[in-house]
């Protein structure tokens, strides 16, 4: 049983008006049973509240939309991710998230990988730690890190740097899971100690700008942690700046049509949607092209909100297939995203949808870095 | 003690507050930015809920305003400064230059006609769904009936140059065109003061998830009303790219009730709007599907629930559910909402979408407001005296609010509003005398 | 209040014992003057005014014959307001349409006293004047078929026929003969103080047997009625109907004079208004192909049942005067009993009952309404 | 003089054009007979429009005038003035309407041509027959009177008192403050209802132009615009203010015991009492049992009760009677009596009450806490008595959804610990600062459930709710220790009084009727009469408050210009023809015809007149007719088209 009267005030339901706007822009709620304005509404008439039945819950992005679109300020995903926190609290963890959590607290990472491995993508490259003196503090995703299909993006962010002349680091070892993920499957303990333990690590290693990989990092940094006077950056962001004060000469010409994916952490979430735009318009060969869907009207690629390592109860088909046909009918060969979830998302929907000699999925750093 | 009231807006509220004021006898002056009087209710099609067509009650009103003797119209101009205080306002209105001469323009629209722009320049009347020439007249019926030249448009004013020969000027046989003119400031002495500026509709673009802006048939309330006129560039038929919608939606509360637009008041006005425009598309497509997409609707006013019930026995669905994103599959869009009533998320197809956009403060008032020392509202709107008591008077003494630019309101209520301000203005003016004992004039007989 | 009583009748005659009952109105000071029908020369029965008693020896209120609904002449006679007590004999439509020009201000009874009459029905005029000397005793016939009910054996009028009001209301002296032994004694009913004054003694006998032969009668005469009115609205329903009802029509206005009720000073269609150009005319006929002349006569009649539909009492004066025998009383009764249902309004019912047009009720015509 | 006629056919944009072929048209119209010129233009309305006939006017002396164009409701005093501006008695003018009466309703082009040119031929047959009028002016009496003393009627004669003119404020109550002074506080701002209205009824009181007549009815009204005269009948105290000190001794002994309406009938009340917390003692006369000649008799206890001889049976009714130039009616509106709704319970239990009795409560600070205090459960109900065809209120009512929000907040910030339940099917917010105070209520926790409430019964101490919850499809039995209805505002009972003493139409809904629901909305039928707050549909306190200033407003100008234009094209009699019999006088809306004593015909008073013609439609024999309407020029309209 669930005190549904303390959520209705921490969450500050009371504010809904049941217009359903939520629930109508919802990218899970046609083909699961998750339906944010009526879960409100059950809080709001208290009373008997199980979360057992409602394994739906664990099928939330943590997109955001529903918060972005309502007309009275209410954050439904806020309230899913508190009542996936009350599960856990429960002890009633689903099983595919126990290995993530566990290793992220004992590996600094929810790939189940050691800790020691964190730097391996960098070898070679010979990057600095930030604390040996450097302007900005390179920020790499777990899985940007870990995983080897978006290992390929932070090195490429590694040459831009580079060709600008910007002096930068990473925190090394030291570098943990941001926890994004972390609270959004609920475990906010977790969080907190990652957060506690990483701020304590900025700080040690004298970190004033932060610029990450992964606009989940950089959601999680900007809006999730405080005000610790770190100023933080998405490398799109960076670069555009960079692009705009002329720091580049593109050697390359990137011939191709390509499209782009917004990440709702960074478009949606963060209002983000020009510099990543910028980036791709500025680079020569590149025939820019805008799926319909896109900015504030993009949908989510289902990669967020932990449904990395969840089950869920959604088993029909992901969004991000249905992205690909959209990026399809703009004729687009490439399609951009800036996010290592949207593009291992993206790169299993076109395998999926047999269209990997059409469209290729390429993060904008690779893009990037093709062109110089 | 001037005799006289300044009232600075020509919409229906000035309109009305001019004629009560000169009614009683004082002199106005009633200034108006743009080159005719008639303000928003002159883009109307028709009015709910008795389905008025919004010109044909309007247009006597304006050519009242311009016949009465009491009244004197300032019309392409704006208030510039004030001074004073109440009993004596001194108030500089800078008259722009029309570059046609309104003693000789007969409003035959030849300059228009050989404007080397015809058809080319948005028409902002039309809500941007038709073009017009750099030289025009607001619309057909407007007053003063006397053509303007766009400053911002016209190819010799912004270019110096305009051809070999202005082709206006050649076509004007009364010899009306000038383009010598030249700004003009003229001072007012008046004893009360009437701020009736308006409102502008909420710019739907700000609500991107919807689609305005990026697909052509996604409109607003207003475009519709202009696609709805005798009068507009479809000449009432209900056409987008020429073809005629099967399936038309509309969306409530864009731009109101929103606190991600900032505007958190209800428009007031929307839901009727509504109510008449889907009557309107039942009325010329009588086998369209119509749907509404609202959470409250809100059909308060004499007669408005009434035709509330009236529209949705024609058969225009309601369903409950604010609107929460469209997009686009191959020839249709897609409206992705709620059914709160029935608590799924569902997808309907439209081939027309109409945003029922809000109500929002007129950036150009707050200059203004500043001129005069009124104070905003939270909602941005110009703030009364005392929320009930005193919804006409303001913190200024001698000026007063009429119509929506103190806050989102209906016609029938813009004039009451209107008249009330023209009564607090009334008194203003004849204040000043010391008053004696009359209530005892009464008496013709008293028996016991 | 009123008194039930008898006015006996000595030598079977009940006629005299009738003049003698009207001479004591004249000798009690009940009255100044009477209107009451006599004998004239050549058979013709006439109202007179009669202002010396003696002269009501020729008085025959009862015989079988109407030249006249008197309620015209009483127009012409209260009109003005005069100190004389008027008495006036009348049959139940004339007191009926008294009534109604007294609401148009066309007659006034604040003098009047009315003397009331049972009435069996009435013959045509050239009936009784051509036939009284072959059958010499109308007046036998008349007490006979009031006596038994049933006038079935007299050639009356279509409006008699139809007639389902044969006694008199409103009358401050009714005389009744129908359901009594009039050669015994007629019954009278009477003001209470004018009973008094003429020492009339309350008395219900046969009151029982009275009333029973009534309600056959009148039972019998609203068979007729409905009859007559079905085969009215039948006539209607072919789209030519009126049209074809008024085929022979020549508008020569003789319905108009007769009607007790048309009080108009100058009737419309006789004044300059109603005259035609003849280049209109010639128009018309034009237009058409032929126009009938008079032009008006349909016009006249709608505008005749217009005015006439609520305050028609049935008295059929109207088509004992028309020369082409149009069978009005059917028509006036069919229209009138539709519109006069509508408006609740039964005319000569009331003194105070004020005619439709001259009142507004909120409620009524409710059916009719605003279509939105 | 033969007439030569000038016809203008309107296009009116494509209203016409689209329907109707114009130049066909005015081909037709100019060979129509006496006809001089014919033309057709885009807006005839428009001044260029206009100006083609004042030229022709001019130009080719024309001495008639045919605008074929749209209603003349509209457009004619346009046209009237375009002739009159050229030298034409503006009453030469007839308007063929091709708008409403044939393009708007036709589709075939050319059948809506052929009947657009009979509709122009029989213009142009009526117009010749036109004769010239003269517009005329009457005087008007600088002086009103206001009909209740509401917020309304309190507003309205403030504006017309600072404005110069005496006003008598007639109120049938023996207090000022109407409805109003019944509530507690306002919504959005959670004011005190009492802090606002005391001064102001102070301002009324003391204004030195304002003449307060209370506990009076107006029981005649003659006249007409600018010279009224009104018949007001004042029900005296019985108590002279000038001795009573208010120790409340008599109320004491008062044996009558009768509901307190002010306190919408919570309470008892005597037959002497204060109407309202602050006013003078009065008797009810109605009730008293000495006026009424029973318990009391010869000896009422209340004099015998008062040390200061302040009772005064002798006091006797006044009757005035005032003249004014205008008239504001703001008799106000009641409260739906909620026992029509029986289903909901209330008159059967004590635990079910209305809005207004919340209100009262509320004032109440211990009573309130009594009937509160222990409440755990409150639901209010929405649309009792509106948007409701079982009880013929079809309306909303306007200001339920947030007296209803206002009432839940209060509960809940006296006491948090209730639960407050809204039952509604739409939250109509729409004034200002409505939806953030609809924000606000939800925020201080007030539940709000979408479905209308079905019935309310008794099961135990307990009022069980049944209602559907519409958001999750489900039937719903909430238990409630106390039931709120929020009533709708009804049509007050006495409105046919008011209505037939002013000859004021109503609307559908039974309120007042304006003119015009859009663009006059405080004219009525009647010129110099004019509606003022909630007697004309419900409305909140500031919307009642700006449309009785626009009431006063539109009193203010034949107040301030001194005259009034009246009515031309008037009814005139025939004395030869008139027979009498009243009907134009029974059928008239305004009492224009009167039958004269002396020579028992009409008589037509020109100013009353507004040119309607029901009297000549009833007068059987066209006796009475009204100018530009006589039968010879109707009939020659109708001969073309024969």
């Amino acid at each position: 049983m669930l005190d549904t009267e303390t959520l209705v005030q921490q969450f500050d339901l009371l504010a809904c008006i049941q217009c359903g706007k939520c629930t109508g822009g919802c990218p899970i709620s046609p083909k699961s049973a998750l339906n944010p304005r009526a879960l409100i509404y059950h809080m709001l008439l208290g009373g008997d509240f199980e979360l057992v039945s409602r394994d739906e819950l664990w099928d939330c992005t943590t997109c955001a939309t529903c918060g972005m679109r309502c007309p009275k300020g209410v954050k439904a995903y806020d309230l899913i991710i508190g009542l996936r926190g009350q599960w856990i609290e429960s002890g009633k963890i689903p099983t595919t998230l126990r290995a993530p959590l566990t290793a992220t607290l004992n590996q600094g990472n929810p790939l189940v990988l050691p800790r020691e491995d964190r730097t391996l993508w960098a070898d070679g490259l010979d990057v600095k730690n930030v604390a040996e003196g450097a302007e900005m503090a390179l920020f790499t995703c777990c899985e940007n890190a870990y995983d080897p299909r978006v290992q390929p993006m932070p090195k490429a962010l590694v040459r831009i740097l580079r060709a600008a002349n910007i002096a930068f680091g990473t925190l090394g070892l030291d570098e943990q899971c941001c926890g994004s993920e972390i609270r959004r499957v609920g475990e906010s303990g977790l969080f907190e100690y990652l957060r506690d333990d990483n701020l304590e690590k900025f700080q040690a290693a004298g970190v004033k700008k932060l610029v990450t990989t992964s606009p989940h990092c950089y959601n999680v940094y900007k809006n999730e942690y405080g005000s610790p006077g770190i100023a933080v950056e998405h490398y799109t962001q960076t670069v555009a700046r960079l692009i705009a004060e002329d720091k580049f000469k593109f050697g390359k010409k990137f011939e191709a049509t390509v499209t782009y994916q917004d990440p709702c952490f960074l478009g949606k979430q963060n209002g983000v949607y020009d510099e990543p735009r910028a980036v791709l318009k500025a680079l020569p060969g590149v025939k820019f092209v805008e799926m319909d869907r896109s900015r504030e009207r993009s949908v989510c690629c289902e990669g967020g909100g932990g449904r990395m390592w969840l089950e869920g109860t959604n088993t029909k088909v992901r969004l991000a297939n249905d992205r690909i046909a959209q990026a399809r009918e703009t004729g687009a060969t490439v399609l951009a995203t800036a996010c290592p979830f949207c593009f291992l998302t993206l790169s299993d929907a076109v395998v999926a949808t047999g269209h990997e000699n059409d469209l290729k999925v390429m993060d904008i750093a690779q893009i990037v870095n093709a062109a110089i | 003690m001037t005799q006289s009231a300044l009232v600075i807006g020509g919409g229906i509220a000035g309109i009305q507050t001019a004629l009560d004021v000169a009614d009683a006898g004082f002199k106005v002056y009633l200034v108006e930015k743009e080159p005719s009087v008639g303000g928003r209710m002159s883009q109307l099609d028709k009015t709910f809920p008795t389905l008025d067509c919004s010109a044909c009650i309007l247009t006597p009103k304006m050519v009242d305003v311009a016949r009465h003797p009491n009244i004197e119209l300032l019309t392409y101009s704006e208030v510039t400064d004030v001074q004073g205080a109440a009993g004596d306002f001194r108030v500089t209105v800078k008259k722009k230059p029309r570059y046609v001469d309104m003693t000789k323009c007969t409003g035959c629209g030849s300059c228009a006609e050989a404007c080397r722009l015809k058809g080319k320049i948005v028409d902002p009347f039309n809500a941007a769904l038709g073009k017009r020439s750099a030289i025009y007249v607001p619309f057909p019926q407007a007053v003063p009936l006397k053509y303007t030249v766009d400053p911002t448009q016209c190819v010799y004013l912004t270019r110096g140059v305009c051809g070999k020969t202005f082709r206006c000027k050649d076509a004007c046989k009364a010899g009306a065109i000038d383009f010598t003119q030249q700004e003009q400031c003229v001072e007012l002495n008046v004893g009360a003061i009437v701020t009736a500026t308006g409102f502008d509709p909420f710019n739907a673009t700000l609500k991107p998830e919807l689609g305005y802006g990026v697909y052509p048939n996604v409109i607003t309330s207003l475009q519709f009303e202009r696609l709805s006129s005798a009068s507009g560039p479809t000449a009432g038929k209900i056409l987008l790219g020429g073809k005629e919608p099967r399936e038309v939606v509309f969306i409530q509360c864009v731009g109101s009730r929103d606190a991600t637009t900032g505007n958190l008041y209800c428009s007031r006005v929307c839901c009727m709007i509504t109510a008449k425009h889907a009557h309107l598309v039942k009325d010329k497509i009588h086998d369209a599907r119509v749907t509404v997409f609202y959470a409250d609707i809100r059909a308060f006013g004499k007669g408005f629930e009434e035709f509330y019930d009236r529209v949705r026995a024609e058969g225009v669905q309601y369903r409950r559910g604010y609107v929460s994103e469209i997009f686009k599959r191959g020839e249709k869009l897609v409206i992705r909402s709620e059914d709160t009533l029935l608590g799924k998320p569902i997808e309907t197809p439209a081939d027309l979408v109409v945003l029922s956009t809000g109500l929002v403060p007129r950036p150009e008032t707050q200059p203004l407001a500043n001129l005069l020392g009124l104070g905003n509202s939270a909602d941005g709107f110009l703030a009364e005296a005392h929320a009930k008591l005193r919804p006409v008077d303001t913190a200024i003494d001698g000026v007063y609010l009429a119509g929506c630019a103190q806050g989102p309101k209906d016609i029938p209520d813009t004039v009451a509003h209107a008249k009330a301000a023209a009564s607090a203005a009334i008194v203003r003016l004849r204040r000043s005398e010391q008053w004696t004992v009359i209530s005892d004039q009464f008496t013709l007989s008293t028996t016991h | 209040m009123t008194t039930r009583g008898f006015l006996p009748v000595t030598n079977g005659d009940a006629l005299d014992a009738t003049r003698e009952f009207l001479r004591t109105l004249f000798d009690k000071q009940i009255i100044d003057a009477l209107l009451v029908s006599v004998e004239g020369a050549r058979n013709a029965i006439m109202p007179a005014l009669v202002k010396n008693p003696t002269r009501l020896d020729r008085a025959n209120p009862f015989a079988p014959v109407m030249p006249f609904n008197s309620a015209r002449l009483v127009s012409m006679l209260t009109r003005e307001s005069a100190d004389v007590r008027l008495g006036i004999v009348l049959r139940s439509c004339e007191i009926r349409a008294l009534i109604e020009l007294v609401k148009f201000n066309q007659a006034k009874l604040d003098h009047a006293i009315i003397i009331g009459v049972d009435c069996i029905g009435t013959v045509p005029i050239p009936t009784y004047t051509q036939t009284r000397d072959q059958t010499p005793d109308w007046l036998a016939q008349v007490f006979s078929a009031g006596k038994h009910g049933d006038a079935g054996a007299m050639p009356l009028r279509a409006a008699c026929a139809m007639c389902e009001q044969p006694t008199p209301a409103h009358a401050d002296i009714a005389l009744g003969f129908i359901g009594v032994d009039s050669a015994r004694a007629l019954v009278v009913e009477l003001r209470d103080d004018l009973a008094a004054q003429l020492g009339v003694r309350a008395d219900a006998a046969d009151a029982e047997a009275r009333a029973a032969i009534l309600a056959n009668l009148i039972a019998a005469r609203t068979a007729t009625r409905d009859a007559a009115l079905q085969n009215f609205r039948a006539q209607m329903k072919s789209p030519d109907g009126f049209a074809s009802y008024f085929a022979a029509c020549l508008e020569c206005t003789n319905c108009m004079n007769a009607c007790p009720i048309c009080y108009c000073k100058e009737c419309f269609f006789r004044t300059a208004n109603a005259e035609h150009a003849p280049r209109e005319l010639l128009r018309t006929a034009e237009r058409h192909g032929a126009v009938t002349l008079p032009p008006d006569a349909l016009l006249f009649q709608m505008t005749r049942l217009n005015h006439m539909a609520t305050s028609c009492v049935g008295c059929g004066m109207c088509e004992d005067a028309c020369p082409h025998g149009i069978p009005l009383t059917a028509m006036f009764r069919a229209v009138g009993a539709r519109t006069q249902k509508i408006f609740d309004y039964e005319p000569g019912r009331d003194v105070n009952a004020k005619p439709p047009f001259m009142e507004f009720r909120r409620d009524e015509l409710q059916h009719i309404g605003e279509m939105e | 003089m033969k007439p030569r006629i000038g016809v203008y056919i309107c296009h009116c944009g494509l209203n016409i054009a689209n329907t109707v072929d114009v130049e066909a048209t005015r081909e037709f119209a100019r060979a129509l007979p006496n006809v001089s010129v014919a033309r057709n233009y885009t807006y005839m309305c428009s001044d260029p429009g206009q100006a083609l006939i004042t030229n022709d006017i001019r130009e080719l002396g024309l001495t008639h005038v045919v605008v074929a164009s749209c209603s003349p409701r509209m457009h004619e005093p346009t046209f009237r003035a375009t002739i009159h501006k050229a030298g034409l008695n503006p009453y030469c003018l007839e308007m063929a309407n091709i708008r409403e009466q044939c393009a708007w309703v036709h589709a075939d082009k050319k059948f809506a041509t052929l009947k657009a040119m009979d509709l122009i031929a029989s213009a142009v047959a009526k117009v010749a027959w036109l004769v010239p009028l003269q517009t005329r002016e009457v005087g008007v009496t600088q002086a009103a009177l206001v009909i209740g003393g509401g917020i309304a009627g309190l507003h309205a004669a403030l504006d017309i008192a600072d404005a110069g003119f005496p006003v008598a404020l007639v109120e049938k109550q023996p207090y000022l403050g109407g409805r109003v002074a019944q509530l507690y506080t306002t919504f959005p701002t959670q004011e005190r209802v009492a802090d606002l209205l005391a001064p102001l009824i102070a301002r009324v009181t003391q204004h030195p132009h304002i003449r307060v007549i209370a506990n009076a009815k107006v029981e005649q009204i003659e006249g007409f615009i600018g010279n009224f005269r009104a018949t007001v009948r004042t029900r005296p105290a019985f108590v002279d203010a000038t001795k009573c000190d208010a120790c409340g001794k008599c109320v004491d002994a008062c044996p009558v015991s009768v509901p307190d309406a002010f306190n919408a009938n919570l309470t008892p009340r005597r037959a002497i009492y204060r109407p309202t917390p602050n006013a003078p003692l009065v008797v009810d006369a109605t009730q008293c049992t000495y006026i009424q000649d029973r318990v009391c008799l010869s000896e009422p206890r209340c004099v015998a009760a008062c040390d200061r001889h302040a009772i005064d049976f002798s006091q006797a009714e006044t009757v005035s009677e005032l003249n004014v130039g205008a008239i504001i009616v703001a008799t106000g509106a009641s409260a739906f009596d909620a026992t029509l709704k029986p289903e909901l319970g209330f008159g059967a239990a004590a635990n079910v009450i209305t809005s207004l009795q919340f209100e009262r409560l509320a004032a109440n600070p211990a009573e309130f806490a009594k009937a509160f205090g222990a409440a755990k459960e409150i639901a209010f109900v929405s649309c009792v008595g509106s948007r409701d065809a079982t009880t013929g209120n079809a309306y909303c009512s306007r200001v339920c959804c947030m007296v209803n929000a206002k009432q839940a907040q209060i509960v809940k910030q006296q006491f948090p610990a209730a639960r407050v339940t809204i039952f509604y099917a739409d939250v109509r917010a729409f004034g200002k600062g409505h939806e953030e105070f609809y924000d606000a209520v939800r925020q201080s926790g007030v539940r709000y459930r979408r479905g209308y409430v079905s019935e309310v019964y008794r099961r135990g101490a307990k009022m069980i709710v049944r209602a559907e919850d519409t958001l999750i499809q489900k039937p719903l039995e909430v238990e409630a220790d106390l039931v709120v209805l929020g009533v709708g505002l009804t049509p007050r009972a006495e409105t046919d009084e008011v209505a037939n003493l002013l000859s004021l139409p109503r609307s559908g809904d039974g309120f007042l009727l304006e003119i015009h629901p859009k663009l006059r909305p405080v004219e009525t039928a009647v010129d110099g009469v004019f509606l003022a707050g909630t007697c004309q549909g419900p409305k909140d306190i500031v919307d009642t408050i700006a449309q009785a200033r626009a009431a006063a407003s539109s009193a203010l100008a034949p107040l301030c210009r001194g005259t009034v234009k009246v009515e031309s094209a008037t009814s005139t009699v025939n004395d030869e023809m008139c027979a009498g019999c009243g009907l134009c006088v029974a059928t008239c809306p305004y009492g224009a015809p009167a039958l004269n004593a002396r020579t028992g015909k009409t008589r037509v008073n020109a100013v009353l007149c507004k040119g309607c013609g029901a009297c000549a439609a009833a007068c059987p024999s066209k006796a009475i007719q009204v100018m530009q309407f006589t039968p010879r020029q109707i009939l020659s309209q109708i001969a073309v088209l024969a």
